[in-house]
């Protein structure tokens, strides 16, 4: 029901009248139609939490909702009859500096029975706690401390929060935008002290900054194209 | 520049991570200041570091001094959460002697020169 | 095994930790009523309520029509009965939930003006 | 070099110890907006806070990097060369360059300053101000001044309505 083909001739394949563009995304209609369908449905069915619902390359739904409404949608998307996510495939964070609200937390769930997957945005900043979905989900446990780690988002009701990455004593959470990529310390063995030390970083090569970007637009063409699409709800 | 400056205080309402007040806040502190302080002999001698109480305590001290400036009610629970997790870690021996000797004794670095004189001496 | 017979002859559902049940009709029939006795409490225009009413209603109706357990699961497609349960007693637990949450109400907080803008 | 124009702005209290920075909060007023407006009603479970936040003692930088460095926000210069430029609109948070070493062994540049390779890109430089001021840095933007291009062509000399020529004397 949800798969979607690439279609894989290097150039361009004629069939009939028909020219197919190589390497473009088919996107199945009928599969988009229920997914923002089915996102329409969590946006009536939650309209207290529900900001945004979008369809990301085509086929992948994204629920954008208030950090308030972290654990009910979730609890929504898991025991409701229509939905039965009951897998937390991933959860996850970016970090974008720039907005005022810096972390996004991305909630990837998976539905078995209805063999579908959706994912779940809510954003944050670092002195704003955010509900913690183990009582919704009992693998998100290892999921938060991880984000907890990279990137100090609180998690408010957390059975366990604590470090799950880096070592005892490391301050910093080293996947935020303004954290060195060197990290602040390096670590030795001490023959004096006759135990491992920790000291600031001394690089005897600097980093160097490569620019690979390139200066020019990639895709023109598709400048008025947003990266995701959005499902019209009832406001 | 005539558009640089003006001081802009804003009052916001915002989720408390934990607190909800200045008090609660503050007596967070120093149940966080208290478990340390109760901690640090069976620390001295569950890691066996080369350190009396009494100098621990004084770095104890130094640790919440640093950061007696801070006000705001968030902070100083992020704080304490921090310090709440590092007590957790160095009670229960997830640390090693070297983890509390390099986190809070940077003995082996060299403080990074301050005046001029000692500035120039390192080449600065 | 389309017979009368067959919920009692299961041996097992095949699936781990998921126990077979004996009288899956009665338990969904309680479990069924039990969350209409709690949609009931929701405002009748929210559209949690309408959508899983008319979801447990066309499951009730199912339950009462078919008395054999194989022929209920082909009619309602979701499962094997035990999974009906399981799907029931979620149900259950967050219609419960919801009442306390109220997701109905209108929307608790807008985002940032650039919040959702990717890429920045 | 003409296209080099630069106006800076600083956070005012460049000289003062950065804890007051952050408290007294300096701001660009007429550039930033409120962050949010108080609402009329508090919601229940709220707390009440003044003023803007001070990440400074939780952000996880050591603390005499927050004390000694200054950081830079502005939008980098163009290629020279007739390339796109595509990839300057945004702006960019710098911190200051420290001494660098050149290691005896091999010749490398060598640093002890991690910060050096940080880039941090912002859609807008309010955005680049708030974020330094959240964290305590003391902030300098350096604006650019629009240069209009200047119409080169060899056949203008020589237009019969154009004075283009003038004296060098």
């Amino acid at each position: 029901m949800f798969s979607f083909r690439i279609i894989r001739s290097a150039s361009a394949a004629i069939t009939g009248n028909v020219v197919r563009r190589a390497t473009s995304l088919k996107v199945d209609p009928s599969q988009k139609k229920s997914l923002s369908d089915f996102g329409k449905y969590v946006a009536d069915c939650m309209p207290k939490y529900v900001q945004k619902v979008q369809i990301s390359s085509g086929n992948e739904l994204e629920i954008l909702i208030a950090p308030e409404g972290v654990v009910p949608v979730l609890q929504f998307l898991k025991d409701h009859h229509n939905a039965q996510f009951a897998v937390v495939s991933d959860i996850t964070a970016i970090d974008v500096p720039s907005r005022h609200y810096r972390f996004e937390l991305i909630y990837n769930l998976l539905s078995l029975r209805y063999n579908s997957r959706i994912r779940v945005k809510t954003y944050t900043d670092e002195l704003t706690p955010v509900d913690s979905c183990v009582e919704v989900f009992k693998g998100a446990n290892w999921y938060e401390r991880e984000i907890w780690d990279m990137y100090g988002v609180f998690f408010s009701n957390h059975p366990d929060l604590r470090r799950i990455l880096t070592d005892y004593g490391f301050e910093g959470h080293p996947f935020r935008k303004d954290f060195p990529l060197s990290g602040y310390v390096e670590v030795r063995y001490d023959d004096e002290a006759k135990r491992v030390v920790v000291e600031p970083v001394e690089l005897a090569q600097e980093f160097r900054k490569f620019d690979l970007e390139s200066p020019w637009e990639q895709f023109p063409a598709h400048r008025s194209k947003p990266a995701a699409e959005d499902v019209a709800i009832d406001k | 520049m005539a558009n640089r400056v003006a001081i802009q205080k804003t009052v916001r309402h915002v989720k408390p991570l934990i607190s909800q007040n200045n008090q609660e806040a503050r007596s967070r502190v120093f149940g966080l200041y208290k478990a340390w302080y109760r901690q640090i002999p069976y620390i001295v001698m569950d890691y066996d570091i080369p350190k009396s109480v009494e100098q621990c305590r004084a770095k104890l001290r130094e640790k919440f001094e640093e950061n007696r400036h801070v006000k705001d009610i968030r902070v100083i629970d992020a704080l304490v959460i921090k310090g709440q997790q590092e007590l957790k870690e160095t009670v229960n021996i997830w640390k090693q002697k070297h983890h509390l000797m390099s986190q809070y004794f940077k003995e082996t670095q060299e403080p990074k020169p301050k005046d001029f004189l000692s500035k120039f001496l390192a080449g600065q | 095994m389309a017979s009368a017979a067959a919920g009692a002859l299961k041996r097992t559902t095949g699936l781990t930790g998921l126990a077979v049940v004996n009288n899956p009709h009665h338990r969904l029939t309680v479990l069924y009523e039990k969350i209409q006795r709690v949609l009931a409490k929701m405002p009748a225009d929210a559209s949690y309520r309408t959508s899983t009413e008319t979801i447990v209603s066309e499951r009730q109706a199912a339950v009462q029509a078919e008395k054999d357990p194989v022929a209920l699961e082909a009619r309602l497609g979701c499962g094997q009965c035990e999974e009906l349960i399981v799907q029931a007693e979620n149900e259950l637990v967050l219609a419960k939930k919801m009442l306390q949450w109220k997701p109905w109400e209108p929307l608790v907080q807008q985002a940032p003006g650039s919040q959702w803008k990717w890429p920045i | 070099m003409a296209s080099l124009m630069f106006r800076t702005v600083r956070s005012i209290s460049q000289k003062a110890p950065h804890r007051q920075l952050s408290v007294a909060s300096a701001r660009l007023a007429s550039d930033l907006p409120a962050k949010s407006a108080p609402s009329a009603a508090q919601v229940p479970g709220t707390i009440t806070v003044e003023g803007w936040e001070d990440l400074s003692a939780i952000n996880g930088h050591p603390a005499e990097e927050l004390v000694t460095r200054r950081v830079r926000v502005y939008q980098p210069a163009k290629n020279a060369m007739q390339s796109g430029t595509h990839k300057y609109h945004n702006w960019v948070l710098e911190f200051d360059t420290q001494e660098r070493w050149e290691n005896p062994l091999m010749g490398w540049a060598s640093t002890g300053d991690p910060l050096s390779n940080v880039q941090v890109e912002f859609a807008t430089k309010e955005e680049a101000i708030e974020f330094c001021e959240k964290n305590g840095w003391d902030w300098s933007v350096d604006i650019k001044t629009p240069v209009k291009p200047r119409v080169k062509s060899y056949g203008a000399n020589f237009s019969w309505n154009k004075n283009t020529r003038t004296s060098t004397k």
